[in-house]
Parts: structure tokens; sequence; C-alpha cells
């Protein structure tokens, strides 16, 4: 880097390839943050698997029971939790009643944190929805599969009562649920183990009921055998997954200005590579000749 | 007693651990070997911690530059190793509601992702310095970051939509990762065997002692 | 150093010779390639023919805790209906009731291995001597059919894998090679390794920091003392203390293991000792930090910055915080000399340090900074590794050219 | 203002304080330095302390106890005093006159770490890796849609891209043999980088490039979902801007 020793003298070519790193540093903070700000819609190509977990909400009727699992912790936060609100924003938005639960101790928090954000939606505050009827929250019980299992038989098996120390009986919601032959859709969360392989294994399986789940990236590519043969309807793959299931869903959210923020901080970085390249060759051309 | 043992020790438990990857029934042993490795750490952190005492103690007592630092750091440590052991509920102290989980969301997991965050500022910046067509070797380095980073988010379907599909950016990267990424990987990854094997025996022949030689 | 073998090599190798010959007594049998698998062309809403035929067998060459089923397909697998997409393996210890799937696998393949867990509490567990009784399911898309159950088996342990002969041919023929060049070199011949332009950095960046008066500073990496390249690099570290002890420049030593603290305080101490300078070592010259990455790599950060060391040496096991340091010893200005066997962090490094040594260069390097012939013999081992290798990779793609399959199964391992 | 919320801003100012070393080092990253080793070291500590130390030694000797009282048997779980012996003798390092009864301990480590890795090691990166490279050579690109055989024209720069394109998915999996031959080639070190043999030492060098290109690439876009993570977390959580 040390070329040249006089240190005035610098042309704008020398500036630029010694450019202060903070330079770039800003560049990437204002590329990632701002974005975040413009709700942009961006469009993409939804691909299959994704439009199936669309279709397997859209096709149910109003009224109809979903029970979403959220097995995953703040660690997934980025990737997941933007497909837990598109989640609760579709059942909600086509009347569904949704059941949360969690397998990882954490995971029912975040289903709080995604409700949180998710009623700030006019149109799902205009609906004025209640808990313990529209929606209701279990908690997390101890147990991996064997949780899972035992729901097969009896929800109160597992959980006796929900998060927040009620009896399953004294919920409306809960009263006409018994076990999984009461659920219309099993809608799955998942970071790894207990996830989505345990949830087709001990449910799908065994007691045959309809299962979609989102996944992160690096876990959704061993999901697609279980889609292939029908045990599973479809997987939204990361943060790319979230965004397509949003545009899918014509409520473009975090997903999506995550994935803008992604396509802008990726073209910065490339940008930045070009503008190297052409000052480090017009500077060796200068020096050549 | 000083030397001879370590030294034989080392080649017998190394010698039964590969055996036992052949003789089924011996697998047993490399269950239990691992326990005890547990068991040593957990004994050894005591050594670790005790260090970390000692050397921001030091600072402390002497007034250095920072000292006030070592106190927080003391003082960190102190605060969360009694409020998880004595008053987090036993083996259950990573559940939520706990002080412990407290402390793990609101200051260590911000701070942990933050130090992780940084990585994006500085892959922009190293990919900056080092991403320039010097030679043969930088070019192809160069080539493949620029088409592996655009043809994983939405900019490359854009500037590659005009032509046809199978040919496009993102394509190119799949084959990218899927050819010469994997040829180059195998080769480290082969070097990588016969190095880590080498001095396994090495270290199982008592030549490579770096921990047990001196005094 | 006094080198003297703890076991003489020639006991080492009758030993394994021995196992060898205990081993080829005996039939290797090889896995059942599993069939090509077929898209179903078209799907029907009816429910395919059930396979037939399950039984279960104990799965050879383990500790007793697998069995294998096996089946006749349906008859609607490729042919008839043809619409079966996938089995579905079932298990339960009573044969009327409580079967659940264990597993599940693509149409045309009639075999699968139900490995269970040795460990009581494990959800997966499968006791030896116990009998168990299996189904196979055909599903269709949507529909199913079941199979009639299996008779009982029960699984047992064996005494030798025999799926694994490959790595212990590749062991024996290995250790061979080692024990070889290194009596070799015992006995005085020269060997030749070339240079490796990382390993002749380190010299030149120590010399540097003497010359500039500012510490180096030695990252062990983020590995525990249960990776080998965390041994590789604390031999590396012992080679650098030496040198740093002749050139009597200050070295510092921030670990994030306690045991790898504890080696690296014996690494150190030993350089210096050999240096023949023992109390030019200061004891607070290698010290503990954290054993969390992220707060390692802050502590790390702030130190290059305040110590302003004028060399940065990484080697060692190092996972996402290698950028973040080598970044930051950019900013310092430190000359940065890096090497490590995570292949996932050595772009980084390449891209942001001075030299790099790439995988297996590390574990040359640690020999080859002490130049001991002994250890030298080691790497013309490896060299002799590559070589047979590369021979293998050649006549096994012409060998799968010509569909010359054996050439293949040569190298099946079985788990 | 709820624990929640004050929990909000604590992380908050922590991760500006971690954020702010990105324009220099200063006392405010200083102490989000500090308070992030001391709670760290101790996370680790308690960690270790009900994950390891408890069920691993505590959990089995007392099980073991409990035997020996109610049945009057000795019980195999004692065997994890062997481990509590080693873990003893690391800790002799403290006291100077037997500090030398550590090394038994790291003697056991290292040794229990050579062996299991001699195998591990041989068996994934080695003939495992060689076994995954022999293929026959005129397999081409499994990709279904590449229907192509022929010469592509769109315009010229898309019709040298895709023709060049073309013949690489032909010779894809010679690529695959020649890159891990020449690969392997550039990892020789009994041979100088001269001739013939230097040149495919070249060729190596080559795919390592590439491959260290790609891995870079790959990652970028993990990297960047971090900070996505962090950013929403200041403006979404924290300051609720949007």
């Amino acid at each position: 880097m040390n070329e040249t020793t006089n240190q005035e003298k610098k042309t704008f070519w020398e500036k630029l390839l010694s450019i202060d790193r903070r330079i770039i540093f800003l560049f990437i903070a204002v590329a990632i943050s701002v974005p975040l700000f413009f709700k942009t819609s961006l469009d993409m190509p939804v691909s299959p698997v994704v439009q199936e977990v669309y279709n397997a909400i859209e096709k149910l009727e109003a009224g109809s029971k979903v029970l979403v699992s959220f097995d995953y912790d703040p660690g997934s936060m980025p990737e997941l939790q933007p497909m837990a609100e598109s989640f609760f924003r579709h059942c909600f938005r086509n009347n569904l009643k949704v059941i949360i639960m969690g397998l990882w101790p954490q995971g029912p928090l975040q289903a709080n944190i995604a409700l949180d954000q998710v009623f700030k939606d006019e149109d799902i505050k205009a609906k004025n929805l209640q808990y313990g009827i529209d929606y209701v929250n279990l908690g997390f019980t101890a147990g991996n599969e064997v949780v899972i299992d035992r729901m097969g038989h009896d929800f109160r098996e597992s959980y006796p009562a929900d998060s927040r120390g009620t009896p399953l009986s004294e919920i409306p919601l809960m009263r006409g649920v018994r076990n999984y032959d009461n659920i219309d859709l099993i809608l799955n969360l998942s970071a790894g183990y207990p996830g989505t392989m345990e949830w087709v294994q001990y449910a799908v399986d065994v007691f045959h009921v309809k299962l979609a789940a989102g996944n992160t990236a690096v876990q959704a590519p061993s999901m697609y055998p279980y889609i292939q043969t029908g045990q599973l309807a479809g997987v939204l793959g990361g943060m790319k997954g979230g965004a397509e299931y949003e545009i899918a869903l014509k409520r473009p959210a975090k997903a999506v200005s995550y994935m803008f923020s992604q396509a802008i901080a990726h073209g910065v970085i490339c940008l930045f590579i070009i503008i190297g390249n052409i000052a480090f060759f017009s500077l060796r051309k200068k020096k050549t000749s | 007693m000083r030397r001879e043992v370590p030294l034989i020790l080392t080649a017998i438990v190394g010698i039964t651990m590969i055996i036992a990857h052949f003789i089924p029934p011996l697998n047993i042993l490399k269950n239990l070997f691992e326990d005890w490795f547990f068991i040593i750490a957990a004994f050894a952190i005591y050594l670790g911690i005790l260090n970390l005492i000692l050397v921001n103690g030091d600072k402390i007592y002497k007034k250095q530059k920072g000292w006030l630092f070592g106190a927080v750091v003391i003082l960190g440590f102190l605060v969360i190793t009694i409020i998880g052991i004595f008053f987090s509920g036993g083996k259950s102290f990573q559940d939520p509601g706990t002080p412990f989980y407290y402390i793990y969301m609101n200051l260590y997991y911000p701070l942990s992702a933050t130090m992780f965050a940084l990585l994006a500022f500085f892959v922009a910046s190293a990919s900056y310095r080092a991403f320039r067509a010097r030679n043969v070797e930088a070019t192809m380095l160069l080539l493949a970051a620029f088409i592996l980073m655009l043809g994983r988010v939405p900019i490359g379907e854009w500037i590659s939509a005009w032509l046809p599909e199978g040919y496009r950016l993102g394509d190119a990267a799949d084959w990218i990762m899927d050819f010469p990424m994997t040829a180059g990987q195998k080769a480290i990854m082969i070097g990588i065997a016969l190095g880590v094997v080498s001095s396994a025996l090495r270290v199982i022949l008592g030549l490579e002692r770096a921990y047990s030689a001196g005094e | 150093m006094k080198e003297k073998l703890v076991f003489g090599n020639k006991v080492l190798l009758i030993f394994f010779l021995l196992l060898l010959f205990l081993f080829l007594g005996i039939n290797i049998t090889f896995a059942q390639e599993a069939g090509e698998a077929k898209a179903s062309v078209d799907s029907l809403a009816q429910a395919p023919a059930p396979p037939t035929n399950v039984v279960a067998r104990d799965a050879p060459n383990d500790n007793g805790h697998a069995l294998v089923v096996t089946w006749t397909l349906s008859p609607d697998d490729g042919a008839g209906k043809n619409n079966v997409v996938s089995y579905e393996i079932l298990r339960s210890d009573n044969p009327d009731t409580g079967f659940v799937v264990k597993g599940v696998v693509a149409l045309g393949i009639s075999q699968y291995e139900d490995k269970g867990a040795k460990e009581k509490g494990d959800k997966n567990y499968l006791p030896s001597h116990k009998d168990f009784y299996y189904r196979v399911r055909a599903r269709a898309d949507g529909i199913f059919s079941e199979s009639v159950v299996s008779a009982p088996a029960y699984a047992y342990g064996q005494w030798f894998h025999f799926g694994k002969s490959p790595i212990f041919i590749g062991s024996v023929i290995f250790t061979f090679f080692v024990v070889l060049f290194i009596n070799m070199a015992k006995k005085g011949k020269e060997l030749y390794v070339r240079p490796i332009a990382g390993i002749d950095a380190v010299d030149e960046a120590i010399g540097r920091a003497t010359e500039m008066g500012r510490p180096i500073l030695y990252i062990v990496g983020l590995g525990s003392a249960a990776d080998l390249g965390t041994i590789a690099s604390l031999t590396i570290l012992n080679r650098v203390a030496k040198k740093v002890a002749e050139y009597q420049t200050p070295i510092l030593v921030p670990c994030a293991d306690p045991i790898v603290m504890t080696v690296a305080q014996e690494s150190v101490k030993a350089g210096y000792y050999d240096a023949g300078r023992p109390d030019a070592y200061k004891e607070d010259s290698v010290w503990y930090i954290t054993s969390m990455q992220f707060a390692y790599v802050s502590a790390v950060n702030g130190l290059m910055l305040r110590e302003r060391t004028a060399t940065n040496i990484y080697m060692g096991v190092f996972y996402a915080e290698s950028l973040l340091l080598a970044e930051t010893g950019n900013v310092a200005g430190s000359i940065q000399i890096s090497g490590t066997d995570q292949v996932a962090q050595i772009p980084f490094f390449v891209a942001a340090t001075d030299y790099t040594l790439i995988g297996e260069e590390l574990y040359a390097a640690s020999a080859y900074l002490g130049k001991e012939p002994l250890l030298l013999g080691a790497i013309k081992a490896q060299d002799w590794g590559k070589i047979l290798i590369m021979i293998s990779l050649v006549l096994g793609v012409l060998a799968a050219s010509f569909h010359f399959d054996f050439f293949v199964k040569l190298f099946q391992v079985k788990m | 203002m709820s624990s929640e919320v004050i929990g909000i801003w604590i992380g908050a100012i922590l991760t500006l304080g971690i954020f702010s070393f990105l324009y220099k080092d200063n006392p405010f990253y200083k102490f989000s330095e500090a308070l992030f080793v001391g709670i760290s070291a101790g996370y680790w500590f308690v960690v270790t302390f009900w994950q390891y130390f408890v069920p691993k030694f505590w959990d089995n000797l007392s099980l073991a106890y409990s035997e020996l009282l109610t049945k009057g048997r000795v019980d195999y779980h004692w065997i994890y005093l062997v481990g509590g012996f080693f873990g003893v003798l690391m800790l002799l390092r403290l006291v100077p006159k037997i500090g030398w009864l550590s090394r038994w301990s790291l003697a056991f480590i290292v040794g229990t770490t050579a062996g299991l890795q001699f195998t591990r090691y041989l068996e994934s990166n080695g003939i495992l890796q060689v076994k995954g490279t022999i293929m026959p050579l005129d397999l081409t690109y499994p990709k279904p849609f590449i229907a192509h055989t022929g010469f592509i024209i769109t315009d010229i720069l898309g019709t040298i891209w895709c023709n060049l394109l073309n013949i690489l998915y032909t010779y894809s999996h010679w690529v695959l043999v020649v890159g891990t031959f020449c690969g392997l080639i550039y990892f020789f070190f009994s041979k100088e980088h001269k001739g013939v043999f230097g040149g495919a030492a070249r060729v190596g060098v080559w795919f390592l490039m590439i491959t260290f290109g790609a891995l870079f690439g790959y990652t970028v876009m993990s990297r960047m979902s971090l900070l996505i993570g962090r950013m929403d977390y200041l403006f979404g959580i924290w300051l609720g801007l949007y």
C-alpha cells in the first residue's frame, strides 16, 4: 500500500484505493437500514413449495383450527420471525382460530412478540380478536417428540393449562379440541431439533394430520423429500422463503424489506469491488505509461 | 515418572481409541472417555476463572490504566455466576422467567449478536481491499465471489433476466458451488485428513509433545 | 531434544499386521447398492398393493443396537399401478399395537437399517437381545397400505466391524508409511521438503516485531484440546516462543479454553527453556479471557488496538471470528500470518491476512518449523499418502467410466 | 417502566456500544467489552456447572453412592471417579511442587483426541471424499432444464456467456476430477513447484482460489441477515420507528 512516498501528492485514484474503511462501513449501514423504513414491495417469483404452504392455509374454511408450534429461539429471529407474523396475518385474515404452543422453551415468547406486531395491523385490529376465543397460547412443555405423541391422544396430557395457568376446559376455544382429530392444520416454525422432522414422524405419520412448515435456510433442503411424498404440504426456507410467502399473501412485510436490504447490501459490496478494480487498473496504466 | 507416564498414557489411550473404532463393543469406552473429558473440562474451568480474576484483580490492585474495566469484568462475572448457580432454579436455569434468562436475553444476547453482526461490515471492507484483479489467481477469487454474491439475491435475477433459463447468474453460482468449489474443497479436505492422521500418529508415538516438554 | 519412541516402531507395526491378518481371513461383504430411483409418472388415488416378505434381522458389524429390515417391493412400485412414492418402516415391541414410523426410504429400495441408540435415556433407544416386530407401508400420494407384521428379531453385537475395512486398510498403510519414513530419517537420510511461503514468513515477522519493539500476538484459536488443529497450533507456538525468546520480544497469548491455556503455558515455557532463557519467561504472557466466541473476540480486538501488536499469528481452529480478528489486525497495521483447518474460514484469512497456511500446511508447519528430521519424515508419509490417493482417484475414475463398479466398492464404508 | 422495556433499553445501549468500535476504540466500547467478557465467563461457568459437572460427575457418583447405601453393591458408575481424579490432577497445577501431575490429565486428553480424530478424519475427510469423486467422466450436469446441446445465440455477450457455460456444464465431472487432482498436487511438499508439476500445482491454486471466492460470496448473505436483525432491533423494537 505504501507505494507513494509523498503523502500530499496522492491522486484521486490513489485516494480511492486507500479509502478509509469507515466510509465503506457507513455505506453498508445505510444500505441495510434505509430499506427497512421503506416497506418496498420487491417482486419475486413465488416458488411452488412456498405456494403450497399458502394454499394449505387458504383452503381452510373460516373457523377452522390451526395449531402453530414455535420451535426456535432468538438466535433464528431474523429468519423465522417474519414467517411467524405472516402465518398469523394469514390465519386471522381468513378468520381461522389459532392455538400456539412451543417445543423450545423460548418459542412461545417469540409467538407473543409476533402477535404484538400483527395486532398493529388495521384490518386485524378491527376484528377485535379475543384471547381464549380467537387464539390461545399454550406455552412450552418439555419432552420434545413425546409431547407431540401424547397430544395425539389428548392435548391435556401435555397441556393441562395454557401459558396463563387457565385450565383448558375453561378456555372456550379449547372446549371442542381433544386431539389432532379436531385440528385442521399444523404450522411449524423450526430451527432444528425438535422441529419439522419430529412433527412429520410423530404427528403426520401416526395421526395423519396436515402439516406445513417454515425453516431456516440451512435446514430447509432436508425437508424436500417429505414434500415429495406428501407428508409435508410445503416449506418456507430462510429469509427468501419468508419474503416469497409475504408476496403470495400480498402483504409485503419484514422479510420482503429484509430481502431488499440484503439485495442492496450485496449490490453495494459489488459496486465497491468494481470501483476498487477501476482505480487499481487506472493507477497501473499510469505507472506503466 | 514425570516424563514417561504422560507419554505412555497418551500412547495407550490413543491406540485404544483407534482400535475401538473397528471393534463395536469397545464403543462404550469411547463414550466413557468423552464423559471423562467433560469432567476434566469442568474442573479445568476453575483454572481459567482463577486466571481471569488474578489478571483483572492485579489491574485493579496496581491501579493500572483501565483498572475500572477490570472491575467491570469481575463484577459481571460474579453477578451472573451467583444468579445462575443459586437463584435460577438449578438445572432449569435457562428457562424463560429466571433471572439468568433475563440477563441472557437483555445483556448477553445483544452483545453477542452485535459482535457477530460486525462481520457484515468487515466482509465489505475485506472484499474491497482483497478482490482486485492483480493476477490470474486473484481474478479467479474475485470472479467466483462476485458471481456467488450476485447470484443469490434478486439483483442477480434482474441483471441476467435477458439470458435463457439455466444460464443466468444464479445458475452459474449453483454450478460453481457444485463443481469447481467442491473440487477445491475436496483437495483441501483430503490434505487435512492426511495432516490430522500424521499428527495423531506423531502424538501417539510421542514425537509431538509440546504439552509435556521442558524442565 | 532426545527422540525416543514410547513403543518401538516394530511393536506397533507387528500389532497392526496381526489385526490385518485376522481380518483378511474372513470374507468381506459389501453393502447392497440401492436400486435406481424412478419417478412415478402418474399417481392415482388408489392404495398400492402392500410390500410382502418383511424380514428383520440383526445388523452386522455393530455394537448390538440396530436391526436390518428387508422386504419385497410392492407390485405397484415401478410397475402395476405404478403409484408407490415411498416406503415407511414401522417398529413395535408388540406384534399387535404400538407401531411407530422409524424411517422412510424412496421407491425401489427394499432395505432399511433401523439404527437405535444404545443409551437408555435416548429417545431412540434400541436395547440388545429384545424382540421387535416390523411392518412396512407402501405410500402413494396421500394413501398407503401396510404389510403384515414381520417375525420377531433382536439385535446383538459383533467383534469386528467389517464395513469399516477400507478405513482399517488405510490406517495400516498410512501407519506403515509414517514408521518407515521416520526410521529413514533416523538413519540420517536427507529428506527434502519444499519451502512454504507462510512458514518462512513467521521468522521474518518475528524479526519485524523486534525491530519495532512491539509485542507479538499469538492466537491459538477457539478450538479445545479435543481438536488436533489446536494441538498443531500449540506445537507451532512452541517453536515461535523459542525464536521470540532468542530475539527477546514480548509475546501475548490470550486463550479461549482453560485446558488450552494450560498447554499453551507449558508450550511457551518449553520454548523459552529450549532457547536457553527459562528465566525470561513471564507467567502473565499466557492468560485466559473467556470461552465464549464473541466475547473473546471483543477482548482480543481491543487488545490489538491498545497494545499495537506488530505481528499477529492466528493458527488453529477458527470459526466466524476469523474475519473479525483479521480485519481489526489490519486496522492496527500489524503483519498477519494465519493458518486453519476449518475450510469455511480459509477464504476470510486469505482475503484479510498477509500469509495463510491452507489446511494441511498448518499440520506441515508444526513439523517444518522445527526442522527436526523425524518430523520431516511424517511430512514425507503424508506425500506418499497423497500419491496413493491420486493413483486410486485416476484408476477409479477410469474404472467407473468403463463401468467396472468393483473399484468404487473398494471404498464402500458401511457405518 | 416494565422490566421488559428496561431490558430492551439495556440491550440497545450495549448494541450501540459494540457498534461504536467501528468508528474507533473508545471508553463506551471498552465498557461493553469488559461487561461482555465478565458476563460470558460467568455464563460459561454456570453452563459448565449445570450441564457437565452436575449431570456427568455429581449425578453419576451420587447414583453410585445411593446404590452402595441401599443395596450394598458396587455399581459401575463409580468409574466416573476416574474422570474426577484426572480433573483434580488438573487443578494440582496450582501447587507448584506437584504441578507436573497435571500433565497426566493433559496426556489423557491429547491421547483421546489423537485416537478419535485419526479414524474420524481418515473416514470422513479421506476415504469418503475419494469415493465421492469416483464417477464416470461422461456424466453431464444433472440439472434437468439444461436441454440445450447446440450453439446458443442471443447477442454477442450472451452468446459467449451461454456457450461458455454450456461447455462447462458438459465437462462438469472433468472439472471435478481435474480440480481435485491438481489441488492435491499443490499440497505436495516433497517436490518444488517447477515444470509440468509446477503447472499442475498452478491449476490447483486456481481451483483453490475459486473455492475461496465462492465460499466467501456464499457466506455474505447470512452475514448480512445478522446485521439486518440488529438494525431491526434498534430501529423497530427499541425506537419503534416503523
